[in-house]
């Protein structure tokens, strides 16, 4: 371990190296900027407005971290954020393993 | 490590002395006897259910720390053996003149051999003394659980071995 | 009391829109939207820009609205993720295959590109399944990313000036005489020159509060979202039996389950590469919810013209609730006659990201000249009455 | 569609333990987890659980979980092993992905036992390989026996974090640094203790990673000082060569399927994030739907056991399987235990969240909704 001498050399106060989302690569200064751009306060909006939490992990790890940006920008107490509205799938599943719920598979039956 | 955290990681002496779990120096000296280093209030009654003797005491309330009644303890290990935390030791301080006896639990492959010579470490894992593996007892139903011949002097410092190859 | 020379109710793609091309002409506007910005239908549809389906008078307005998308990215100074893919719209059943044909060859006659595609070119396209039984490939039809559009007509709006409030309910209107003078909002009043109704699917109670009975009701639309996969020639692609369900004028009335829930395929690439699997149509109310049969429906219909979405993974699923007029299905637009300052902007059904530039530009264009944009004449408020 | 009489969701302790409550009183379960094995968590743990008798406490993690298995085989409990639920639709019909198949169960009352998820930190180069969550460890090194580095930095001072430095070093690895971000050390005593003393770990309190680095992977990491406001002190960066920086900052409910079945939530930040409500016998906001573990508020394995168990009465008692004094008397044993569980420094704060949840579920819930549809 070294100690190194670097304080100011990184300009990344507004997380623009940081990335929130890393499926859809989406950086926190992205993030922040937006929520000020249009006055985001919510998950879904900042979703919306930067496709954060649109990949294949679905939000799984990003939500909580919008949840806090969302917090410190808009200085509301994080309990205060909503959660994202759920649906279906809440995991990556196939096409066929949906369709399979119309072609007989699931035991459905015809309402 | 930090001052500011050391107590949180690794209790002082002085605090230890404090604890319920742990014998006063004259029942220290009088034979062997565990010492539990049990300092926080969590839920758990594993080494009063462990002792064949009766010699730790919790009580209903699991959530209090442990007692050790050292006129019932009479250092068997099967605490150390079982303590979840690996938190309990025998302490035996008439092993010889100028050696304790400390027994602790080792959940480390391979391991030592009897009669081994390794490096003693103290709470906060720094190298203390060489000292000798007097005899390993491979737990059917537990944490296998070593005796090592200790200085007099470290045996309240000593806590674990690091079995590290030294040309000496 | 603050004081607005536009206000225009519904912050979604329709008003966003109006409120731009407002501002670009120096006008004052407001927008009040009762949740999130581009929270409703409009961020929940799949940002195809469909022209060959549509008949004139609507074509018409269709074709200038996919006009203005040409330059709009410019305009905005946004990657709009505008893709002018065109469209291959396929059969699988053999009956249909002369049914394509015709209507490639009315595609023609309309000056809309149009070819069939051979059936070496349907068995080298290795997506498609090998029952597809005849494709024809458009090249008026396009898509966009519907969030980019949406936020890039916010943003521009809102640097020239205009004010986008949400969170903010309308819940009353004062009038004078024939006039809406006030809106009361859960938030504050605002007195108000001129008046836009673009709430979509809700455009009917805001109807309600100056006493006119606007036709609309939701029509809900469930859609799909495959994890990203590789780019694909074809990005754009619909069942032919889109046209019977959407434009209602199938004359095959299948009676199958699948017909009942409105869905045939409509799949859609996006700019982020993945798919967007929809299409279906049902009434249930406000009720925003998927539910497991229409998604069944749509997973297994995609599944017969894109076999390897069989075993591609769906990440999403969402339900826009489209503003649709019960009357006759086609957009109401323009000014009110019975009042002198109440314009309307509604019932797209499931073209609002097709039409919103076009609607935006001519609700604007009225608003600030007093004349009456001809484009919008078959569209008007007035043809409910005449009934 | 396969009708139950109650799906339990989850094979983690809660759900074990709620499995086994209920077969034992003769009511048809059926167990639901997505993995080969039921076990949850339990498997990756190769340590010691406190506790006492009731909670298998000195038997190490993996045992409890072959107990518990042993004993719900012993019950008849019925199994639906790697079944991932990707929907529950209409508030009521689960959607199982089993193979490349769907089946859709109706079960008359569920109990979520869906645990936790892992939460993580965001810093430059936290998406580099080698950057991983502490359950991603355990995978690799408790379970599959294979050391994804061999120098690791942990982030995190919890029993999470210290245990899971703990493991590392049984498995051979060199743990260079412990990095929390709070002024104190997170975990217990005891915990903190075994590893640093086998160790010689340094633990930087009061720190944060600033930035991960390396080209292809991670080769080190770059922590700061933090001031009282967790705002980085200028001129205090250290570098440490790691192979792998372990997150081990917390977890939170894994809430989604009562999200969709509709349950009304709280947020806790005792527990980690959203919590559905509860009342006292884990029934949430509405009718016949269940929660137990760390889905109902994160807390240790011992009382996920306990909560199991409680909702497992809970369920069996509303279908009539035993009497209600009978489960007045069996509940009040289980809360008993719950509370001497929940008692102490670490557990106090559960104690009175718990209390607060249900104060909210008793101002909010008035009347319990039903779900949807009705058999």
């Amino acid at each position: 371990m070294e100690s190194v001498k670097d304080s100011s050399s990184e300009p990344d106060e507004e997380g623009s190296e940081k990335i929130v989302c890393r499926c859809e690569e989406v950086t926190e200064g992205e993030i922040r900027e937006s929520i000020r751009t249009y006055k985001l306060d919510t998950v879904a909006e900042v979703k919306r407005a930067t496709r954060a939490g649109m990949g294949l992990c679905q939000g799984r790890s990003c939500e909580i971290s919008i949840k806090r940006i969302l917090s410190e920008e808009t200085r509301r107490d994080i309990s205060e954020i909503s959660a994202d509205s759920v649906r279906p799938p809440t995991i990556p599943v196939e096409t066929g393993v949906i369709a399979d719920v119309i072609r007989g598979g699931g035991g459905n039956e015809e309402d | 490590m930090k001052e500011s955290q050391e107590e949180k990681a690794a209790l002082s002496k002085d605090k230890l002395f404090e604890l319920p779990g742990f014998p006063d120096k004259e029942e220290l000296e009088s034979g062997p006897v565990a010492v539990i280093e049990c300092p926080e209030e969590i839920a758990c009654n594993v080494c009063e259910a462990a002792c064949p003797f009766g010699a730790i005491e919790i009580g209903k309330e699991i959530i209090k720390v442990p007692k050790i009644d050292p006129d019932k303890c009479v250092g068997c290990g099967q605490c150390v053996s079982e303590c979840p935390g690996l938190a309990v030791y025998v302490v035996d301080l008439n092993y010889t003149d100028e050696e304790a006896l400390l027994t602790i639990p080792y959940e480390f492959s391979p391991l030592p051999k009897k009669g081994e010579i390794v490096t003693g470490v103290t709470r906060k894992g720094e190298k203390a003394s060489r000292v000798k593996i007097v005899s390993v007892d491979k737990k059917e139903n537990g944490t296998p659980i070593i005796k090592i011949a200790v200085p007099k002097s470290e045996i309240h410092e000593i806590r674990g071995i690091l079995i590290e190859e030294i040309n000496d | 009391m603050k004081k607005t020379e536009v206000l225009i109710v519904g912050g979604g793609i329709i008003g966003s829109s109006i409120a731009y091309y407002l501002s670009k002409h120096g006008v004052e506007v407001t927008v009040v939207e009762k949740g999130k910005l581009l929270g409703g239908a409009s961020g929940a549809n799949q940002g195809g820009i469909p022209v060959s389906l549509f008949e004139p008078p609507l074509l018409d307005l269709v074709r200038e609205s996919r006009k203005l998308y040409d330059g709009l990215s410019q305009e905005l100074g946004e990657d709009l993720g505008f893709d002018e893919t065109g469209l291959l719209l396929i059969v699988l059943d053999k009956d249909q295959e002369s049914l394509l044909n015709q209507f490639g060859k009315r595609l023609e006659q309309r000056g809309l590109g149009a070819e069939s595609l051979s059936s070496n070119e349907l068995q080298a396209e290795s997506l498609l399944a090998d029952n597809v039984k005849a494709a024809v490939k458009t090249s008026a039809d396009a898509s966009v990313d519907p969030f980019k559009v949406g936020f890039g007509l916010i943003s521009q709006a809102k640097a020239n000036g205009a004010t986008f409030l949400k969170d903010t309910e309308v819940k009353d209107v004062i009038m004078s005489g024939r006039k809406v003078t006030q809106v009361k909002t859960t938030r504050e009043t605002l007195q108000l020159n001129y008046l836009v109704n673009a709430a979509g699917a809700r455009s009917k109670s805001i109807g309600d509060m100056v006493g006119l009975d606007i036709p609309v009701k939701p029509r809900r639309g469930q859609i799909l979202v495959t994890e990203p996969t590789p780019r694909a020639k074809y990005r754009y692609l619909m069942d032919f039996d889109y046209i019977a369900t959407a434009l209602g004028n199938g004359d095959k009335e299948e009676k199958s389950r699948r017909m009942k829930l409105g869905v045939a395929s409509s799949l859609i690439q996006e700019p982020s590469s993945n798919w967007t699997i929809g299409a279906s149509r049902d009434f249930a109310g406000f009720n925003k919810k998927t539910t497991r049969e229409t998604l069944g429906y749509l997973a297994d219909r995609a599944t017969k013209f894109l076999p390897d979405f069989e075993n591609c993974n769906i990440i999403r699923s969402y339900a826009g609730l489209r503003p649709y007029c019960h009357v006759d299905g086609k957009p109401i637009l323009g000014r009110i006659e019975e009042l002198d300052n109440f314009f309307i902007a509604t019932g797209h059904a499931g073209e609002g990201i097709t039409l919103a530039p076009i609607t935006g530009k001519l609700l604007a264009r009225e608003i600030v000249s007093g004349r009456k944009a001809k484009l919008l004449d078959s569209f008007r408020y007035s043809r409910f009455e005449s009934e | 569609m396969l009708n139950k009489e109650v799906a339990v969701v989850g094979g983690g302790p809660a759900g074990l333990t709620a499995s086994i409550e209920l077969a034992k009183r003769g009511v048809n379960v059926t167990l639901i987890d997505e993995n080969l094995q039921a076990g949850g968590q339990l498997l990756k743990q190769t340590h010691k659980f406190f506790g006492s008798e009731e909670h298998y406490a000195g038997v190490r993690g993996f045992n409890i979980a072959k107990k518990l298995i042993q004993e719900a085989n012993n019950q008849s409990v019925d199994f639906l092993l790697e079944g991932s639920i990707y929907s529950v639709y209409e508030g009521k019909i689960l959607a199982v992905k089993k193979g490349k198949s769907t089946q859709l169960i109706s079960p008359e009352k569920v109990i979520y036992a869906t645990g936790a998820s892992e939460k993580v930190i965001n810093f430059p180069g936290w998406t580099l390989p080698g950057v991983m969550g502490a359950g991603a460890v355990q995978t690799f090194v408790n379970q599959h026996k294979v050391l994804p580095g061999r120098k690791f930095t942990i982030v995190g001072s919890g029993n999470v974090g210290t245990i899971v430095a703990y493991q590392l070093l049984q498995a051979g690895a060199e743990v260079t640094a412990i990095v929390e971000a709070a002024q104190e050390v997170g975990s217990y005593y005891v915990h903190a203790n075994k590893a640093i003393r086998s160790g010689d770990i340094p633990i930087f309190t009061s720190h944060t990673v600033k930035k991960a680095m390396g080209n292809e992977s991670v080769d080190s990491v770059k922590i700061v000082e933090v001031n009282e406001n967790w705002q980085p002190v200028p001129g205090t960066e250290k570098r440490i060569e790691t192979d792998v920086v372990c997150l081990a900052v917390g977890l939170r409910p894994r809430t989604k399927l009562t999200s969709l079945t509709g349950c009304q939530t709280t947020y806790s930040s005792t527990f980690g994030g959203e919590v559905p409500l509860h009342d006292k016998s884990m029934e949430t906001s509405i009718n016949g739907v269940y929660v137990a573990g760390d889905v109902a508020g994160v807390e240790e394995a011992s009382i996920a056991i306990e909560e199991g168990r409680l909702a497992g009465v809970s369920v069996a008692s509303s279908m009539n399987y035993i009497s209600s004094s009978t489960a007045a008397d069996q509940k009040q044993e289980i809360r008993n235990r719950l509370g001497l569980l929940r008692g102490g420094p670490y557990g106090e704060e559960g104690a009175k969240e718990k209390e607060r949840i249900r104060s909210i579920f008793n101002e909010r819930v008035t009347r319990r909704e039903s779900r949807s549809v009705k058999r």
